[in-house]
């Protein structure tokens, strides 16, 4: 492909009617149609964090009711988790981007990519029914016998939804698997892989291994509601905790599935703007393997007093800090990466370096979560709200507002404005530091989660809180007007806009033709070789 | 993944292997070993397993890559078990003051 | 669609993807009877005599002869493919037919097993009714009960309505040669199904038989 | 504990700030130092050092290993309560906190204890799964149904200090808090001695139950000549290995007990048939602790201190 700027014939202009892109098989388009509607999702349960934080800015509950209360942070954790989370840099970029990455037409299964699209959506309407006939108030955990007994709201609703749309997770893990598997270009071995694919087949297989232990706990649930059964009942000889056991057993990789794709993006940026090579690829490369492996093993550090047995809590402990040492390591590395390079500071680097510092934050604090006679205290408290938001919205939401930066003039052919996108870089940072650090401070105070009514001392961390979150709603608000308004005034990117290294930047246009190469390149050399020398590392 | 390797005539001696397996493990049952009808039982199923797995599913003749699928499911299962277990199978451990 | 690449449109290349595809979703599998299968372990340890006490309520003749039916119906099943490999259509359709037929007995089998729990008043739930002591502990053998084989009953009519699909195309000569791994692909599917019946046929009806 | 606690989340926040501020200023250094001066500068390839990725996955790991064994200690000495430790009764139920203390007397969301004595809360709960969590003393363990748990702490200030539900449990989840207050040693008995006409203890009640449900027919004080033995002795049982007909042995703590009235068939005594009728929906789990806090009482004269036995 010669270097044509903003081709005719590319796969947004290949239809335009709205059946060619419901029936279209094309990655690059279900990945759009991902990215829309993880957008609505996002949306909602944006809006409801603003409102349950307005709740949290004064001590007695008097903005909405407890029933209220519950049910929006219910929806919001439940949204957020399962249906933008989890799809979001996965099912969004990674659909768009792995064939690309790879050198391949496509994924080895296009229709069941479209499937996937189309059970997501089936489970996310299920979910909206069950949040639009009156709600769930389980916590996104649904914990026994709490949701299989007690609760009265649309619980099984809401399980069948997310039994749906974790089958869209499995179609998507399963696809990137066999296709990074199976379809690689010519010359294109494992370690010369972009860490991208390498994060994105560390988070299939956790995904496919993870996602039916859930399936089968929500199912049982839902059985135990509707069939009135006891399997999690203790009034009917079953036992709780083998609930939290099975619904951990995915849910904590599940913090993998969200965090690990967004640090296969930091690798690209980091990589492109500092115009080096990763340092210690292969480290990285193998620490998100690494991850995935381990992640499988820590899920008991959920439940060191929930009266599981102390041996059981040891073991947990002791394998949790192994996850610690190879996300020391990418961190280690990416920082590594900088040194000597030639640092660029566009709007993608700017989230990276946020990427980096609060993951780090993030990550730190996961260790006071693993020490067993520390957990005790902190343990659901709004330290561990402060942790695990660290992670996904300062990780794995940074990570995904850095690859649509990134990726937007490979995705549409346009440039945004740079002047706006870093001022609502800067605003979103700013906004989540001040929502976030203050739940520190407020979990070791013993301010319990999920308290719809507090006490008043807690009071100025909470309105600090809230002061954060208008700033990081504010923050999220601006980049879609301007990515919108890029869509008609952009100027046209052009191939390569970042002087990128990478098949999808140097092989093809912008945006990429429906085939996505003229031919089928061959790769003769390793991953981000900025400077030419094909050093191996 | 070829399959060529395999007759039907080992389809059918495996088969027969299976079948006595299935009579072994129901007069294994009727004998009262203690813990060990539970060891037992499961060993004749996860060699039943096996068979069905190398013979029937190919995985005998298949790449390498299936078998690390099929060792994936295995390990991962045994995670499931082995951590989930460690929490019920210890609780009575810890013991209380006895005054 | 002007490119071409050596290995993405070749035949073998393509059924090695199709069955690599299987392969990924049969662990998928692995994992969701692996969680039931973790429940069972859990509460079959804590109350081993009660899970006996309740296997007795269970039909081991039935049982085996279902075993024993479900490893024929594996038999005929490899033979299938065998055949498709061999692009011999008529052995290939018999084999089918039989795969089918046995899936068909052992699920015939299963529901007069269900019918004789529903007479008994087995079935967990509002309806249950036991006369011995442990009441609440052999309700939940029962569930697990239930919820396991009608998961496996499940997978097997799946199964059977993929072959039957496949025996229609193959009748209708739809089904050329080069495409085979999707007969292969059911039977690992179905050799699957079969293995989790080789773990459930002890777990629940051998528990209870020693003196 | 909490000072011991305290201790460890303070080394914590020093690795914590320790490895923040190196990464955060090890950034922003690089980034201005190497910033891009020239739009076609190419800095020079560097290989990767091993030494360095040794290094940094080694000490990670040291550390982190001392934060796992330093936590570990902690949660241990939480697990086992002192055997002096006065014994509190907690049922959580949607929404509230009930405590019943030996002597009988009970509160509802607030708990009086004395200053400078282990206090140890054997909790369960009647509904879903609450938490029981005083901030202050930096202690927490889910209320579980069907089961005793239990954690322990020492009071060392006096005052009022929170008492929170940290576990999710329905609307009013955030409504069922309330306090624990710790009082000197001789207030607390004064406290404990208020309105004691008229009160049984839990012991002398549950000794009162016990008749009243029949115990006594079968489980005799000791086995008199001539008779048929056919339930075993309670004499001496809490906090012994009791050998079960299955061939497995358990410790008879408060949940074995409770198990065994509840559920008599689940943990079989060796040597015994299954006779006992079950007490499922017989009993109200404030009776259950009634009934336990008697069997606890039973004890020859060599089999323990009997004045401090709670």
């Amino acid at each position: 492909m010669t270097a044509a700027v903003e081709p005719k014939d590319n796969y947004l202009t290949a239809g335009f009617s709205l059946k060619s892109w419901l029936t279209t098989t094309d990655h690059k388009r279900i990945g759009v149609l991902y990215l829309l509607s993880i957008t609505f999702f996002f949306l909602v349960g944006g809006l409801a964090a603003v409102l349950f934080r307005l709740e949290l800015l004064t001590p007695p509950g008097d903005l909405v009711s407890a029933d209220s209360y519950n049910k929006l942070f219910t929806l919001h954790g439940i949204v957020m988790v399962f249906l933008f989370l989890i799809p979001s840099v996965p099912a969004a970029f990674g659909n768009f981007l792995v064939p690309l990455m790879i050198g391949a037409k496509d994924l080895a299964f296009p229709k069941l990519n479209l499937a996937s699209w189309y059970v997501f959506v089936l489970g996310g309407l299920f979910a909206l029914w069950a949040l639009l006939t009156g709600g769930v108030d389980t916590g996104w955990t649904f914990y026994t016998p709490y949701s299989s007994t007690y609760s009265n709201t649309y619980v099984s609703l809401m399980a069948i939804g997310i039994f749906i749309a974790g089958f869209s997770s499995i179609f998507t893990g399963l696809n990137f698997i066999v296709t990074i598997h199976k379809m690689r270009a010519p010359g294109l071995t494992w370690f010369r892989l972009p860490l991208f694919i390498w994060a994105h087949y560390a988070t299939s297989l956790i995904i496919v291994l993870g996602t039916p232990v859930l399936a089968v706990a929500i199912l049982l649930v839902g059985v135990e509601r509707l069939f009135g059964i006891g399997i999690f009942n203790p009034a009917i000889g079953g036992d709780p905790l083998l609930f939290q056991h099975l619904f951990w057993f995915y849910s904590h990789p599940a913090v993998y599935i969200m965090i690990l794709p967004s640090m296969g993006v930091v690798s690209e940026i980091v990589a492109c703007f500092s115009r080096k090579r990763i340092f210690g690829y292969k480290f990285v490369a193998i620490a998100s393997l690494a991850i995935a492996v381990y992640g499988f093993l820590v899920w008991g550090h959920h439940m060191f007093v929930s009266s599981q047995s102390v041996y059981a809590g040891l073991i947990f402990s002791f394998l949790s800090f192994f996850v610690a040492v190879p996300s020391a390591v990418k961190v280690f590395n990416w920082t590594a990466t900088l040194y000597k390079g030639s640092i660029a500071f566009d709007t993608p680097m700017l989230y990276a370096f946020g990427f980096i510092g609060l993951f780090t934050i993030g990550g730190l604090t996961g260790l006071f979560l693993a020490t067993l006679g520390l957990d005790v205290h902190v343990h659901d408290t709004y330290f561990v709200i402060a942790h695990f938001h660290y992670i996904m919205v300062g990780g794995a939401i940074m990570g995904y507002l850095g690859a649509l930066h990134f990726w937007w003039p490979k995705m549409t052919g346009r440039m945004y404005t740079e002047g706006w996108s870093k001022f609502s870089a800067l605003i979103i940072f700013i906004g989540f530091n001040l929502t976030f650090f203050p739940q520190f401070i407020l979990g070791y105070l013993g301010m319990p989660r999920r308290y719809h009514a507090y006490s008043p001392e807690f009071q100025v961390y909470n309105v600090l809180s809230t002061a954060g979150a208008s700033i990081l709603g504010a923050g999220y608000v601006i980049p879609i007007i301007y990515l919108l308004w890029s869509l008609f005034r952009g100027k046209p990117a052009g191939p390569n806009p970042w002087g990128a290294k990478g098949l999808e930047w140097e092989k093809t246009s912008s945006p990429p033709p429906v085939h996505n190469f003229a031919e089928i390149p061959t790769v003769t050399e390793e991953a981000y070789n900025y400077s030419g020398t094909n050093e191996q590392g | 993944m070829s399959s060529a390797a395999i007759t039907k005539k080992t389809y059918v001696a495996v088969y027969a292997a299976l079948m006595i397996l299935v009579l072994v493990t129901v007069g294994v049952a009727y004998l009262d070993l203690g813990l060990l009808n539970v060891v037992a039982a499961m060993t004749i199923a996860f060699f039943k397993a096996i068979l069905v797995a190398l013979y029937f599913m190919h995985v005998r003749t298949s790449s390498r890559l299936v078998w690390v699928v099929a060792g994936a499911g295995v390990y991962w299962l045994v995670i499931l078990l082995a951590l989930t277990m460690s929490d019920f199978l210890t609780r009575a451990w810890i013991t209380i003051p006895t005054f | 669609m002007t490119e071409t690449s050596a290995h993405q449109e070749d035949m073998s290349w393509q059924r090695e993807t199709s069955l690599l595809g299987v392969w990924v979703f049969l662990l998928t599998e692995v994992l969701f009877f692996g969680g039931l299968f973790t429940g069972y372990a859990v509460y079959r340890s804590g109350y081993p005599d009660i899970f006996s006490e309740a296997s007795r309520h269970l039909n081991v003749l039935l049982g085996t002869v279902n075993t024993a039916v479900l490893l024929t119906s594996s038999l005929t099943m490899a033979f299938a493919v065998a055949s498709a490999q061999e692009g011999k259509r008529r052995p290939l359709l018999i084999y089918l037919f039989l795969t089918i037929a046995l899936g068909l007995v052992f699920l015939g089998i299963k529901s007069t097993e269900y019918h004789h729990k529903f007479v008994e008043k087995l079935i967990p739930g509002a309806h249950f009714s036991y006369s011995g002591l442990s009441t609440r502990e052999v309700q939940l053998f029962f569930s697990f009960y239930f919820v396991m084989t009608g998961l496996h009953a499940l997978h097997m009519i799946a199964g059977i309505g993929v072959l039957a699909v496949l025996a229609f195309l193959v009748w209708r000569k739809k089904l050329d040669p080069s495409r085979n791994a999707l007969v292969e692909g059911t039977g690992l599917y179905w050799h699957f199904v079969d293995v989790v019946w080789i773990f459930l046929f002890p777990l629940f009806y051998l528990i209870g038989l020693r003196a | 504990m909490a000072p011991r606690v305290d201790m460890l989340y303070f080394f914590l926040i020093a690795v914590a700030v320790f490895f923040s501020v190196l990464i955060a200023a090890l950034i922003v250094f690089f980034a201005v130092k190497y910033r891009r001066r020239s739009a076609d500068e190419q800095p020079k390839a560097i290989g990767v050092d091993v030494r360095l990725e040794i290094l940094w996955i080694v000490i990670p790991f040291i550390i982190a290993m001392a934060m796992f064994f330093w936590g570990a200690v902690i949660y241990l000495s939480m697990a086992k309560p002192p055997a002096n430790a006065i014994p509190v009764y907690v049922v959580g139920r949607q929404w509230m906190w009930k405590f019943q203390h030996q002597n009988g007397k009970r509160e509802i969301n607030e708990l009086h204890v004395p200053l400078g004595q282990p206090v140890r809360l054997i909790i369960t709960s009647e509904d879903v799964i609450h938490s029981l969590f005083i901030p202050a003393f930096r202690v927490k363990m889910d209320a579980v149904p069907g089961r005793y748990t239990s954690l322990w702490f020492e009071a060392t200030r006096a005052g009022s200090h929170h008492l929170f539900c940290a576990e999710y449990c329905g609307t009013q989840h955030s409504q069922m808090a309330g306090q624990v207050i710790a009082l000197s040693p001789p207030d607390y008995e004064a406290w404990l001695a208020q309105g004691a006409t008229g009160r049984e203890p839990l012991a002398s009640a549950g000794e009162n139950l016990y008749q009243r449900l029949g115990c006594t027919g079968c489980h005799m004080a000791g086995p008199t000549a001539g008779m048929t033995v056919r339930a075993p002795g309670l004499q001496d049982l809490y906090g012994k290995r009791v050998q079960l007909e299955n061939g497995r042995s358990v410790i008879a703590d408060e949940g074995y007990l409770r198990e065994s009235v509840l559920r008599p068939r689940a943990k079989m005594v060796a040597g015994y048939q299954p006779i006992m009728p079950v007490f499922e929906n017989q009993v109200s789990e404030e009776e259950l602790v009634q009934l336990i806090a008697y069997l606890k009482t039973l004890r020859s004269a060599e089999g323990g201190t009997e004045g401090s036995a709670p």
